[in-house]
């Protein structure tokens, strides 16, 4: 199993989550994040003390999915989440040894 | 009423107090018919609205301006204050600003409030021979209110990095040895600044010059907040501080048309001024702030109005539209100087622009008022030179008290919480508590 | 006016209603120069200032020191008692309280406020003989503001687990079956209390003793809140109840001062007598907390300050300035205890101490009444006993009714949510709401 | 005072105004003592009431609606429409709206304002004609409240859209075309719809409906949010729509009986009055919605509260309480749909529904005047047909010149923000602040 | 090492810690997350529009053990958490390459 | 490619980035968490009720890198975050199977 994890633009989450949806995907986790990239942040100004911002608001989603499901799922949030301008973020793949249903006690991809 | 000269309250006072002027000063015993209900129903609101700008509205306007971590200490300090003034006043401080005493301080006459009476079989009560026309327990209240907000300006300053233990000790001494003297000097019939013929018609001299002023000593001996300058300190909240700043401006009406003590043309005259001030300083520091930097902000638009509403103080019963326009035009943009260029070429931390608005406004206004006074409407002759004379003295005693306070305070329990303690946040350590 | 002993409140009529004192306390026609614009314009204000308290003084204080996830629900049942009483004082509350019956009840002749006029044409408006120089539209609105906001102090008792739906009918029997009889009893001309010598200015007992012995049987009645010992259930946002009690701090000057129906030195002593009181009690719950636990806590002050409030009220018109500052002083440290030691130590779950701010305050300031009224200042003698009498019947006859509304309120629709809803929250299961 | 019919407005100045009743309407110099303390004590708290209705009631009502990106700059909009009306009704809109001209708007004779003074040492101020027991700074004082929450009402209808720069000239250019001529038509002595029998008692027509319909036509031209109806727009924080739905009400007061100009019976009632329509407003909108979508919402029983204020304000003077409780419930049932499935069903975004709530409410509760006027109470006959001819020449001018207005500012400067920035937030991109 | 991350109920937290306390992990951190799921979200409604919120607040463990402790980890994390009804959540796996404390630099298991 | 997750103290987040970005480190994902650990937490008051809150305010920065930057980037974070007192917080490391840059499609390092 795979742990995919994604940074998003934060108003492309209900756009994502949809398209996950549509190939299967039955569960996801979401965290607002605060990300530092190449997208550069904002100015705010009080009395005169100006601020530099770095960070922008982002969204990060994890979600564990069965091996043969990563292809689709990563095109899946590429496609829904990009807008092609810079700060459209990344997705992360990571090895996933086991999961377990915490109510059921399953595990493995029944789990999921 | 509020006129330094003496003349001049004397004059103001004719049209209110029918009754009784006497000569000495102190408070009479009069029938309960000498009372005008519209007064009193003015002063009783007045009061309320002034009280309300300090709990919650200036509690508020500060407590959005820190960060997350000492949102509730910040308004803590206003709220104790309040009721710690309240004692205060009532104790010891009232009897010492307000019964006659010497050119310098009053007397004992009032401590714990005695003789202040209302005698409901004899029909009869006490009247303030500054406002004979409403009972003394409204006149006194009205004064407490005074006594409350000046010093919770101050705290503006040294928000969040002050002992409030330390805090509490430094106000109660402060409120005692400047606020209660400057004020008998200034407002008590026989206060010794009064024949100099100063005009501060409802505390632009005692209230902000003086609040400013020991802010920004405070600031100083304080020292800058742990970060400062290198550390993100954006306010966390400004819709607190717009909250407040509201509240502040509609409870202004209080405070300055209060300051006529009665429900007549002059209160009239001062609301209106009031409002054309504040609005224009709103204006003024908005667009000066959106050509320098590009954006308005609500900050901005927000101490924009405070600073017209201080500036405005002392000349709220002086003037007419045009000058209030002009006031409140100059008053934006220099207080925004203050707040921003002023302050960061000292280099000081004051922390909510205690000096920076209060201070800097409370200047303006007062000298401005030597320049905009209209006899016609005030009664009185305005003299620039007067006025000028009125805020350095202000300044050099209140500093120099101020100063000294603060020093026996720190050397005796210490002003400041430690390094690790202001990196926690005030709420946590000082109160254990926190906003989630 | 606000005297239960009749003679007393005759007395403290008369210098406000010169034209009419009615035998039978029926309110009667007047010409409209018999209504003095000064008291009208100061109880129009008292009227705004109390509904304030509610909305949204007691709502925020509330609101804040609930959960996040119940703030909104909290909020929404001081907003809508404060409808819903509206309309039952209209259709039928304000005339069983406040005019001629029994001396257990009053009767139907205002009934959807019939006969209560203002007639322009002929310059003629009606009066009650407890006002006579205000209309008694301003009498009524005035009385209304206290109505609503006794039910809507109950509600500190069972918050974050009351269905809305039940809450809605319990307020609704309740405010016709025991706020309007004890109302009639202790301020409508000719009501049984009324000859028993018992002081309470602005309705310390009726209101605060009323409302803290019903928010006691509630809390019993519903049990605790799921988790209530083991689970974390801080305050979210001590911010709101800062603002919150600052408004009730400022709007209880209306309550307060405006118990005197008029704009006059009765007006003033009550107003000042208030703020001492308040101050005092703010820091000895302060003093006491930082003594007992080591921190001053914004909770507490905010708390000491209510608690002085409520226990300065039937007070407010019979003490002087000492007496003030000593019930203050002993309703801080008292109220302290109670929403502290005696709550853990009977272990019922009054979440926001309805019982232990309102109920404790109320029954020490109906006590020390006794103790520091002044004959020369209201005019009427007290009595210690008599205050015992007066507490002990109201508190004994509200928690009868209260308990047996509570038990059919539950036995046909249910008081309380279930556990899963009450852990997912009321603003969503109740309201489909949330605070982001 | 605010009877379009002109000898009715006259009527009711008789009893307020002993001294003087001019033909040519201009005010006029008089001796200090015409002034009614009590009067003028009233009317100063009124203006401060309705002051605080704008800033910080509406602002926050506001405020709570939008998403959090947006509060602050929500909270702007009315903050800095507060201050740039103060300085244009100062300047000329008062002069315009209430000195004598013609039958279709004012004259300069108040420019700067000009002429209206206080004379201290002569003890003579002015007074306006229809306000003659108070001093006219007073009275165009409390008119000003009246022009500043009008513009700000319109705001909620573009929120979280609309360029800061671009509403300020809107609002600057609104205010003289449509404000200021609307408010002289139907209350200036010698307006032309003063002869037609119109009945608005505080500014049914002139304040909601105006607004109301203002804003219908400005979320028209401006169309609707990005994202709309797609994406979440949940109100981020009801609590400060409470809080604001609150000071709305309680400020109100001022508004209404305010609008009598005195502190009287007729005060008396209008206060009343507007208590008891809100109240069954407030729950008629509750229980409408419970029945229809299965949950009482804080936003439902707020929004009915507002509804039933903005229905009772032109009927606040002549109807009784039973007149105001179908009012109340009226209002609160057609305004529910009017925010619900009018807007749906044509479909366009009013953001905070100043449409649905203040133009439908506005509607409804001038026509209902016509029907529930009672004579012996207002001293005027209404006439329903005379109602909607009131209000359908003000909805077709105001739409015109609004819609005109709109077109313009687009053409010179553009209405919106572009897309990305309406994503990123108003707070961030106009004012460079943030809601942490 | 592992990584242990568990999706819980927010209310279950102070007994999962607890549970956690006593088999002697002594490090936790908590992720306030929202979840996306098989359990249905509510429906919010604001004047006439109503908006189907489909997740639900989670909180999400973080805790690095050594190997041999994952068992008990495990079992402990789903007995504490199960309520037995839908959405009591999930628990995934990771290898852990490596850890330091930052205080000391110890690294490996030593800086757990 | 290698995923570094390091929990620090809040106020020292600047000074990490600086340190990070100093090194070439160009991308970073900032949450907000709460730390149960050894550092203890504090004790709240409410009207004499006290509630023990263990947890502590720490932040936590994932950043993806390729595998030759591992041992300056914990370097760097040892560095900056670190106080010498109790809470300095961890560093954990995983292995990061794959990377994907949403904007422009590009995979592996090159997408970081
Ligand atoms: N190396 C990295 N490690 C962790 N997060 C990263 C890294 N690089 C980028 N991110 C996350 O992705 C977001 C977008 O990255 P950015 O460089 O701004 O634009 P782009 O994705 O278009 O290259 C950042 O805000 C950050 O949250
Ligand atoms: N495949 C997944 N990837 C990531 N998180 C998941 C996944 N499935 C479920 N979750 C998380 O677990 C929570 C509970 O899952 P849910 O399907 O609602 O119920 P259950 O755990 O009873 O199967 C979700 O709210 C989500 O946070
Ligand atoms: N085993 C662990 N798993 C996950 N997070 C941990 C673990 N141990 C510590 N942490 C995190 O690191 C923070 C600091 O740990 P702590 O034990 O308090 O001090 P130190 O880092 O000095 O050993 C904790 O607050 C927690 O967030």
């Amino acid at each position: 199993m795979k742990l995919v994890s994604a940074i998003i633009k934060p108003f492309k989450l209900d756009e994502v989550r949809e398209a996950l949806s549509a190939i299967g995907v039955q569960g996801i986790t979401v965290t607002e994040v605060k990300g530092f990239g190449r997208q550069k942040g904002h100015t705010e100004l009080y009395r005169g003390a100006e601020y530099v911002v770095d960070f922008l608001p982002k969204v990060k989603l994890e979600i564990a999915i069965p091996e043969d499901l990563l292809e689709v799922v990563l095109e899946a949030i590429e496609n829904a989440a990009r807008t092609g301008k810079i700060g459209d973020g990344k997705i992360f793949v990571m090895d996933l040894e086991q999961v377990v249903r915490i109510r059921t006690g399953e595990t493995g991809a029944d789990a999921l | 009423m509020k006129t330094i000269n003496r003349s001049a309250w004397l004059g103001a006072g004719l049209a209110a107090m029918p009754a009784l002027a006497l000569a000495d000063g102190a408070p009479t015993l009069v029938d309960a018919s000498t009372i005008s209900a519209g007064d009193t129903a003015w002063m009783l609101t007045a009061t309320a609205l002034v009280l309300f700008m300090t709990i919650p509205g200036l509690a508020l306007f500060y407590g959005g301006m820190v960060r997350r971590k000492n949102v509730l200490s910040t308004l803590m300090q206003s709220f104790a204050i309040c009721a710690l003034i309240t004692v205060l006043w009532t104790v010891v401080g009232y009897s010492l600003a307000f019964t006659p005493g010497n050119p310098f301080i009053g007397g004992f006459d009032r401590v714990l409030l005695d003789g202040l009476v209302y005698l409901k079989d004899d029909a009869k009560l006490t009247t303030h021979p500054l406002a004979g026309t409403i009972p003394e327990s409204v006149f006194m209240m009205f004064q407490m209110t005074f006594a409350i907000i000046t010093p919770a300006l101050i705290t503006g300053a040294f928000a969040e990095r002050m002992k409030f233990s330390a805090m509490l000790v430094f106000m109660t001494v402060w409120s005692l040895a400047v606020y209660v003297p400057v004020a008998h000097w200034v407002w008590a019939p026989g206060g010794w600044m009064a024949d100099h013929g100063v005009l501060d018609f409802a505390g632009g001299t005692v209230v902000h010059i003086n609040a400013g002023v020991a802010g920004l000593v405070a600031a100083l001996v304080l020292g800058k907040r742990v970060g400062y300058g290198r550390e993100a300190m954006a306010p966390h909240n400004l819709v607190l501080t717009l909250i407040g700043a509201s509240m502040l401006w509609v409870g202004w009406f209080g405070f300055n048309a209060g300051s006529a003590v009665a429900a007549d043309g002059r209160a009239g005259m001062a609301m209106m001024i009031t409002q054309i001030a504040t609005g224009a300083a709103a204006l003024a520091w908005m667009f000066a702030e959106w050509i320098a930097k590009g954006k308005p902000s609500v900050l901005g638009i927000a101490s924009g109005a405070v600073a017209g509403l201080v500036a405005i103080t002392p000349a709220a019963g002086f003037v007419d539209a045009k000058g209030a326009l002009a006031i409140g035009l100059i008053s934006g943009v220099v207080c925004y100087w203050g707040a921003t260029g002023l302050k960061h070429m000292l280099g000081y931390d004051d922390s909510l622009d205690a000096f920076g608005v209060h201070g800097v406004g409370g200047i303006v206004g007062a000298l401005l008022t030597g320049v905009f006074a209209v006899k016609a409407i005030g009664g009185v002759e305005a003299s620039l030179s007067a006025q000028a004379l009125g805020v350095a003295i202000t300044m050099a005693y209140c500093a120099v008290v101020t100063f000294v306070i603060l020093k026996l305070v720190d050397a005796v329990i210490g002003l400041r919480v430690d390094e690790e303690k202001e990196r926690e946040g005030l709420d946590l350590v000082l109160h254990g508590e926190r906003v989630e």
